[in-house]
């Protein structure tokens, strides 16, 4: 391993099993994505959302944030997110398979609805954006308590647009609150492209509505997103309010198993996201600098492999839940 | 006349009535160039093109209330929401709004639009793409709501909304886009809102009923006729405004009623129906006014054995209906 | 025990459990400097700083939103809405998020917090600050729904929602604000939700309804007195959960139904609670279910005449009172 | 009257007759807010809202409008605005008395709930933003069948927090609609002060969210207020789509009949605001370029007055509606 000044992430004061770390959550968020995938072509997962390509904006963000301390409202796509917050290959699993012991929902939600008290993963429902405000909630309640630490949500561009963006930046503003709010602009909700989407250059430039910084970057440059993230979680700490952090980034698969896009972008376009990818680029750096070796390589994809298969042999194994259970929980018990 | 699919018919209703009307147009999300999340909507944006078949930003309230400013101006907007979960965010617009428009202006003013929604389960679409919301607008006055359970309906009232002077929310069950296709009148076809189909006559009991589940009733219905029970069987198709009369006639022609809907019971059409009854034609029931609804929980699980145990089926429906002809 | 106006009872309730409660706060719009536009919070921000009662921007689904993470998290938001009839723009948050936590995350989150609204009519708020709006929101399993006429149950009710580990609304005619005092005890004082109050009891007929009109219906009541009608009237309280055994005792003991509510008719509570009715004690019933409720149209108007034309008084009630004695 | 090109209101190619109408129309505004407050307080009127320091900003932004093409969505304070538009003191008055004759409502509504199809002022009701995106859809609908104009809306700015104003702008960005967004930031939204309420320092800053262009202007400088209207409107009829434009100016009645002010700001503050009021500043200024003399500043005076008196007496003795005819109207007669 390197110990050359000029490598960016010692620059940044992460070390080499911190960006080893990162990388490791990328892989599997990707492995477990794919299998999904396949799994419901195969017909055997009804319906998936995919993180590809976003795993590298997500890392970023994720490592940024202290998943010992802070909380998060993440959305469909933030798979890399949640892993980092201490959900599992198996956890996931569990919840495309919409089992009984599915931590998130007990296979009473769509994949991608994560949740964990135990993680501080706040559960997420389908319509976007409303867990924007709960973010604030969260951040505000801390303040009113005294304790130190950020609330995180995420949200793609087209949900930028939500009215719960607005109305939850703005009070977060307001109330100086340590709020994370990160988008990832992946150029597309659904169909529709960013240019008929949202009125402005950058998502980021929202945030001069708000009163607190809104920055643009590289969603594919993993260093890059962390040190946004960690600024933005400093400043927060420091009691400096709110950040809005666009990370630019592709949706390399069709928005859900049950969409088709071919109809509205260019098989070209794909390819060339392809090679931006973080998880290829990442990779590259992190074999530049002498992180990632043939051999550590070679394992980390045998890990993460087993540890897939695993969690699908474990998910495809496990209880359904028990129909009448659905009764269960409408209220406190 | 044509063998058609629901969601064909729905199409048809939407490019037949926007040849022949330019004010029509229709916007929502993903509505354009992907012609639907389900397909609804294919083909509109090349016959009519960008300014007719809007793909509007990701906000629904946005998507009602600009909808509704066109529509004051004098255009007939169609504002397809992509699943009627999301409505929520436009409630709003819908209730403070379009439905007040003509009564808050002393008829100055008014707002002739149609928001179609595709609703209800069994679909796997989980807590959020399974959800029956017309219980919260079958009680707003200034509104109709609508929902069909044939092809030849769906085009037929379709039309009808795309007419009317006033706001109409259009229910699509999803789940009958590509199940349920009957005989559908090619151009000119309109089925007026407010009254019921009655679907089936019989003498032993009769079920009220809309949307998928009238399938349902009328596939347990037959099962039941071999039993010796038989069924008269609504379809109201039309929930605000209610078809009073239709409701009363249904009722007393067997004085044992079961209403049956997807969506939970408590505070549900099934209940203003009931009420109706009771207060219309009370003393011609024999038996308790029954309702065979779902569960009075937040949405539908995702999990296959839990959706179904949301989900109402033709045979969970007979066995209610044996029960109240024993009765 | 003290003789109190409604809305000091409130301010009761919140301040006795503020004290008693690290976790509750307040947050709404103008509910500090201002004590709200009702002066309901009167005196909070002096007491509890700035910090538990929040002027928070004019956002209503950002009220609720945060208020939602803020209950996750652990804290007892108490959440102001200025009128009820603004809820509207909350709907999303208050049906897809609340309602859902806990049934979504399957226990894991809950949403321990209150919704506090002013609605209802009759003092010159017009379409937009008259309303009464229980029906969009009693069919939505996850919610409790409150409805207090007395002091008593303000102050008792109010404690129990701030209590209750699920999300509930708590409408405040406001009305009764300064109309209606009462005995209320002092310190503390626990109403429980989901219990309906026989306020009256008599032998021949029965009149169920809540809020304002309890008011109204007792009045009615005492006047049919001289008449020799006995009336037997329950107060609901609580519309989700609605107390079905008090209901159906009630629809017993006298076999005659009068439901009477402010909200119009169609679809109101009325229509489940004859629904029940129907359900469960049809052959107890000597007359058709009655509802008397405000009329099937947009909103209260505001002038004068129209206004009184919608609301209910005490004379249309025993009128109709009347009518059912005489069926 | 002067004719020296250094006179502002020529420059801005306004004519004497044209500045005198403004001055009119604010002054007739401003007489009907008084009276009916004062039949408020007599208990003659059960509920007023006040445009009271707000004229200015309305003459300024109205007359930049062309009112015989222009659809406009205005919110409750917007007196000045509707009387451009064609509302007269009698309509104003009627609606006051919530009588039968009333054109924005036939009594139904509360006074300042204005509407009128034949001066295209789209019926307002009391939620607040909601009338935000009807005026984009007015400008979207306008420019389907080709029309050329533009659809005015006003809001204050606690209501510029809410969703529907921020879905609203975003669309109408997207779709570079003919929109003038004007926000009639008056300070307070009823007690919770600007700080409190915005997080950003100009609610103008929003409109770099989607990608127009926001102005703040001085709102009590009646001029200035006119030509940042008329750029926008020229902007939006040559397909430039729409202007956020914020008038800074002062509310200086309390909120409406039912306030009481004194809880949350200072009479010093509201007697300064008062020396600003564009009524006092901008009568000076006709009076320096001598558009306004002693002659016809007493005959505007006595013209405004009885107007006012006749349309009060007018809608004193006039019909309450029938009380039955509340259910007429529901749907389409
Ligand atoms: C309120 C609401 N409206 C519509 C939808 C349907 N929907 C799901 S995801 C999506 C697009 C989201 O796009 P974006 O915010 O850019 O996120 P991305 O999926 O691209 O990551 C839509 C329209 C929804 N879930 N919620
Ligand atoms: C959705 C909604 N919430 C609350 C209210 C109650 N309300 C009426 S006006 C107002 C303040 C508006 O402030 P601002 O937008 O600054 O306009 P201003 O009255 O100051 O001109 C409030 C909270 C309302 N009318 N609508
Ligand atoms: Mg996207
Ligand atoms: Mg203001």
């Amino acid at each position: 391993m390197t110990e050359e000044t000029s490598v960016r992430h010692h620059e940044l004061g992460l070390s080499d099993e911190e960006v080893l770390d990162m990388y490791r959550t990328m892989l599997l968020a990707r492995a477990l994505d794919e299998r999904m995938w396949l799994l419901n072509r195969a017909g055997k997962l009804p319906f998936i959302v995919s993180c590809k390509g976003q795993e590298g904006a997500q890392a970023g963000i994720a490592f940024a944030l202290d998943n010992t301390r802070d909380y998060i409202a993440p959305y469909y796509r933030d798979l890399a997110v949640v892993l980092r917050f201490g959900q599992t290959a198996r956890d996931v699993m569990l919840s495309g398979y919409a089992r009984r012991e599915d931590p998130s929902s007990g296979g009473r939600q769509m994949p991608g609805h994560f949740g964990s008290r135990a993680h501080r993963i706040l559960s997420g429902s389908s319509p976007v954006a409303t867990q924007i405000p709960h973010a604030v909630g969260l951040a505000l309640a801390a303040k009113i308590r005294g304790e130190r630490l950020v609330a995180y949500t995420s949200f793609g561009e087209g949900s930028s647009n939500q009215g719960d963006f607005h109305e939850a930046c703005n009070f977060a503003g307001v109330h100086k609150l340590p709020v994370i709010f990160f988008c990832e602009n992946n150029y597309y909700a659904i169909s529709v492209p960013l240019a008929r989407q949202v009125a402005c250059e950058r998502v980021a430039d929202r945030a001069s509505g708000y009163g607190f910084p809104g920055i643009t970057v590289d969603g594919n440059d993993v260093l890059a997103v962390f040190k946004a993230g960690r600024d933005a979680v400093l400043r927060a700490l420091d009691g400096g309010g709110p950040t809005l952090i666009e990370a630019l980034t592709y949706r390399i698969n069709p928005h859900s198993s049950d969409d088709d896009d071919r109809a509205y972008r260019s098989r070209e376009e794909v390819e060339l996201a392809k090679q931006k990818d973080a998880l290829v680029t990442f990779a590259e750096y992190l074999r530049q600098v002498g992180v990632l070796t043939a051999s550590n390589e070679a394992q980390l994809s045998h890990e993460v492999t087993n540890e897939v298969d695993a969690a699908t042999a474990y998910a495809e194994a496990a209880l359904s839940p028990d129909p009448a259970d659905a009764m269960k929980f409408v209220y406190a018990p | 006349m044509a063998i058609k699919l629901y969601i064909d018919a729905i199409r048809d209703a939407l490019q037949y009535e926007m040849r022949r009307d330019e004010s029509i147009f229709v916007l929502g999300e993903d509505v354009g160039v992907r012609g639907g999340v389900f397909r609804v909507t294919q083909g509109l944006i090349e016959e009519f093109g960008e300014a007719r078949v809007i793909d509007a930003p990701l906000a629904e309230s946005a998507i009602v209330g600009v909808a509704i400013g066109a529509a004051v101006y004098g255009m007939r907007p169609v504002a397809e929401i992509q699943f009627a979960d999301f409505i929520l965010p436009a409630v709003n617009q819908i209730i403070s709004e379009a439905a007040k428009m003509r009564y808050r202006s002393n008829n100055d003013w008014s707002c002739p639009m149609v928001i179609r929604a595709p609703y209800g389960g069994g679909v796997h679409g989980a807590l959020y793409h399974s959800q029956s919301l017309e219980a919260l607008f079958y009680h707003v006055p200034g509104l109709k709501v609508v929902i069909p359970s044939t092809a030849a309906d769906a085009k037929g009232l379709l039309i009808a909304a795309m007419r009317d002077p006033d706001p109409v929310l259009f229910f699509e069950h999803k789940g009958l886009y590509r199940l349920v296709k009957d005989d559908v009148p090619d151009g000119e076809h309109v089925v007026p809102i407010g009254k019921a189909a009655l679907r089936r006559e019989g003498t032993d009991i009769t079920v009220i009923t809309y949307g998928l589940m009238a399938h349902y009733v009328l596939e347990a219905a037959q099962d039941l006729e071999q039993e010796g029970i038989s069924a008269h069987v609504l379809d109201l198709r039309s929930i605000l405004p209610l078809d009073r009369e239709a409701i009363v006639a249904a009722a007393r022609e067997t004085g044992k009623v079961l209403i049956v809907h997807e969506d939970n019971k408590t505070g549900g059409v099934g209940a203003e129906v009931s009420a109706i009854i009771a207060e219309e034609a009370l003393f011609d029931l024999d038996a308790p006014i029954a309702r065979l609804c779902g569960p009075d929980i937040p949405a539908m699980p995702f999990n296959a054995p839990q959706e179904k145990f949301y989900m109402l089926s033709p045979a969970k429906i007979a066995e209610a209906m044996r029960q109240l002809a024993a009765f």
